[in-house]
This record gives structure tokens, C-alpha cells and sequence, in this order.
């Protein structure tokens, strides 16, 4: 048990994303406004980030930016690369939500997605 | 936003941002950064501009024909800097073998297309993330309560 | 010292997100959610990755905090 | 009841994704997995190839560029379908 929670300690890091995921999950599904949701996406998004950034980390190494000369150790420069990428989907994945949003609420008045169901299942 | 404290240190901040958007983007391949970053920050000091003056006084900065250039012609660039690999006979995309001019490492004028690609890229960004912004904040429509 | 530091703002991260799932008011949920965009950059700092330090302090706690705001200017505020 | 649903079944993929947290090689041991010969690779030989000294934007531009041309296309994606529903007629 002792040995389990010192492990876990050792890697906080993928703990917390762990954790920011769970939490991101359950504000994505339990909450009924739309904002919050949206909200929820992007912190699980975050926490998958930070998961992938702290795997290609190395105790003592620095940012792979060359200098001539000296020799030191440098972190793996590849999951940074990918969540480059990531992080530019995720604001264009926002930013298409957000506008469906604002639709929403111009046609049915309302943010919340439950109410939005009511509405739509009494219309004939 | 009619506010002269406001008004008074964003249009001292606003040159300082800019600047150092445009060193972000241009030593991309020097130091930390790169075309998405300068352009986040470029398009950032855009909006800040015209949160602090007003909306329509911004607006008139990036007309909807430049945004319009600018977003197709980011890809364009990207796109022709790729065929011309194939013309001169490598493959698709491919950067120092197909005859650009390598330069010094470490120099600011070295590394092939890069630097081409990145303003491309950053300005492409800027001008989504300004477009995105107004055309979210337009304050026509009757939704208000 | 790196230890302390560390778990610090991995606890920061955690009360933040707890507190934007707890808020019912719109708009403090999104400045708490650029405070935690904000930490995140410092955490990344911290991972040595500077590249995506300077994005998320620009996408993250600046772009996407403003078109989330625009957002809930055209519509409401409340829950 | 759904509360009671949504709770369990997040208690369940919670207890999995720590349990495997559990099981993951040590954090920032440079004998990891994660640290092959491909990022090594990267490191010796990227500014001879690419001519760059931040690895980075080297990868980013070069070895992957044809990832972000796509990553691109997304952008120019997202920003049409956004305009587009904003702009569309509401009746």
C-alpha cells in the first residue's frame, strides 16, 4: 500500500492528469449549460496535454534548442511537436462550438440542453 | 470600452506586443516559438486594440477581403513551397535537398523554406483568430437580454 | 524545492478545476478557467517546453478566454 | 438514477486510469521507454539536416510538414464552418 502511494507520488504528474481528466468528464456530462460543457472539453483536453508533455520529460535535461559546443542532455522533443499540433485543434474545435452556440440561443432562447430536448420534442 | 486608463496603456502596450509577436515568428528557427504562438500573440494585440478603442474603429483594421487573402494564401504559400520540391525532383515537401538555400545554422537567414512558412502560417493564424473574435462579438442580431 | 514548487501548482490545478465545475456564475467560471490556462503555462515551464509555454499563454488564457466571453456577451450570463 | 450511472461508471474509468498510473515507468528516468533512438536521432542529426537550431520548429516544419499543411487545412476549416453557421439565415 505504502509502496503504491510513494509510486504514485513519484509520478504526480500523470496523477493530476488523471485526476483533471475525471473531472473534466463528469463537468462534460452532469452539467446541462452548454458553456460549461464546452468548458469541460477543454480542460480534458488540457489533461491529456500534460500527460503526453510529462511522458518525453528527463530528470536534469533542458529544451532541445542546440547550442554549439556544449554538451547536455536534452528532452524528448517529439510529444511537444504533437501537442503543438493538438493544442491548435482544440481552439478551432472551440471556436466551431462556440458558434453553434450562439445559434442555438438566437433560435430556442435557452443554453441549457436539456431544455432545448423539451423543446424540440413538443414541436410537432 | 470608453475608459482613459485603459485607453492610455493599451495603445502604449500595443507596438510592444506587436514587436515581440514579429521576433517570436521570425526566430522560429532560432529560439522557442514558432507560427502559431507569434501568430496567437499578433492576433491578441489586434484584439486588445479594438476591445480598448472601439469595436468598428478595429474592424476597419482587418477588412473582410484581407482576411480573406490571408487565409487562403497561408495555405497557398505552403502548398507551392511543396510543389516545388517536386519540380526539382525530391519528393513533396522536402526542404534543403531540393535546392534551398541552406545558410549558416545558427544565422537568422539559414534553413530553407522554414522561414517562409512560418510567417505564412502566423499570419494565417492572426487573421483566424481576429476573424473568429468579431464575428463572434457582432453586435447585430436582437439575442440580448 | 523543485517538489514543492511542483505539487503546488499541481494542487492549484486541481482547485481550479473543481471551482470552475462548482461556480454557477458564467463569467467567474471563465476567469478561473484563464487562471488555469495560466498556471498550465508555468507548469510547462516547469516541463521544459517552452514552445508550448508561449502558445497556451496566448491560445489558451488569451484567444480562447476571449471567445468565450464574446460568447456569453450575446447570450446569458447565468446558468 | 443517471446521476447514480454517470458516477459509477467515473469512479470505474477512475480507478482504471490510476491503477495504471501505478503501473508506468518513473517519471523523467532517462532509462524510459519513451527515450529511444528516434528522439536521439532527432537531436544528432536535425540541425545538419534541416538547418535549425530549435529542434522543434525543425520537426514541426520539416520532418512533419506535411502534418501541418493538415493541421492548416484545419484552421481554414474551422474558421469556414464557424462563419458560415454565424452567418447563415435564421428564420
Amino acid at each position: 500500500m505504502i509502496e503504491v502511494a510513494l509510486r504514485l507520488f513519484e509520478n504526480k504528474y500523470f496523477l493530476v492528469a488523471m485526476i483533471l481528466f475525471i473531472i473534466g468528464f463528469h463537468t462534460l456530462l452532469t452539467h446541462s449549460n452548454l458553456i460549461k460543457k464546452v468548458i469541460g472539453m477543454n480542460i480534458m483536453d488540457t489533461a491529456i496535454f500534460l500527460f503526453f508533455v510529462s511522458i518525453g520529460y528527463v530528470d536534469g535535461a533542458v529544451a532541445p534548442i542546440i547550442e554549439p559546443g556544449v554538451e547536455q542532455a536534452y528532452i524528448n522533443p517529439l510529444p511537444t511537436v504533437l501537442i503543438l499540433t493538438g493544442i491548435v485543434v482544440a481552439v478551432s474545435v472551440t471556436a466551431f462550438a462556440l458558434s453553434l452556440i450562439v445559434k442555438l440561443y438566437e433560435s430556442y432562447g435557452t443554453l441549457d440542453a436539456e431544455e432545448i430536448m423539451r423543446i424540440r420534442s413538443n414541436e410537432p | 470600452m470608453e475608459d482613459l486608463i485603459v485607453r492610455t496603456i493599451s495603445r502604449t502596450l500595443v507596438p510592444f506586443i506587436q514587436v515581440y509577436g514579429l521576433y517570436i515568428i521570425l526566430h522560429g528557427h532560432l529560439t522557442p516559438g514558432g507560427s502559431f504562438s507569434g501568430g496567437a500573440v499578433l492576433g491578441s494585440s489586434m484584439i486588445l486594440f479594438a476591445l480598448s478603442f472601439n469595436l468598428e474603429r478595429g474592424a476597419k483594421k482587418l477588412s473582410h477581403d484581407a482576411s480573406t487573402v490571408l487565409e487562403c494564401g497561408g495555405i497557398l504559400i505552403f502548398a507551392m513551397l511543396g510543389f516545388y520540391g517536386i519540380l526539382a525532383g525530391t519528393n513533396f515537401l522536402t526542404n534543403l535537398k531540393a535546392g534551398f538555400y541552406p545558410g549558416v545554422p545558427g544565422e537568422f537567414f539559414s534553413a530553407g523554406f522554414i522561414i517562409f512558412i512560418t510567417v505564412a502560417l502566423a499570419f494565417k493564424v492572426a487573421s483566424t483568430v481576429i476573424t473568429l473574435f468579431y464575428n463572434l462579438i457582432e453586435t447585430e442580431g436582437e439575442a440580448h437580454d | 524545492m523543485s517538489i514543492v514548487l511542483d505539487t503546488l501548482l499541481l494542487s492549484f490545478l486541481i482547485v481550479c478545476a473543481v471551482a470552475v465545475a462548482r461556480t454557477r456564475d458564467l463569467l467567474s467560471a471563465i476567469i478561473i478557467y484563464a487562471a488555469y490556462s495560466l498556471i498550465m503555462a508555468v507548469i510547462w515551464l516547469q516541463l521544459e517546453a517552452p514552445d508550448i509555454a508561449i502558445t497556451e499563454a496566448a491560445i489558451g488564457a488569451g484567444v480562447t478566454t476571449l471567445l468565450l466571453i464574446a460568447t456569453i456577451s450575446k447570450t446569458r450570463r447565468e446558468e | 438514477m443517471r446521476l447514480v450511472i454517470i458516477l459509477f461508471f467515473l469512479a470505474l474509468i477512475g480507478f482504471t486510469l490510476v491503477a495504471t498510473v501505478a503501473e508506468m515507468p518513473l517519471y523523467g528516468h532517462p532509462e524510459n521507454p519513451t527515450n529511444n533512438e528516434v528522439p536521439e536521432r532527432f537531436i544528432e542529426k536535425g540541425t545538419e539536416e534541416t538547418g535549425v537550431m530549435n529542434i522543434i520548429g525543425g520537426i514541426l516544419v520539416d520532418y512533419r510538414a506535411f502534418d501541418t499543411l493538415g493541421e492548416a487545412t484545419v484552421l481554414f476549416v474551422a474558421i469556414a464552418a464557424a462563419l458560415s453557421a454565424l452567418k447563415a439565415h435564421s428564420h
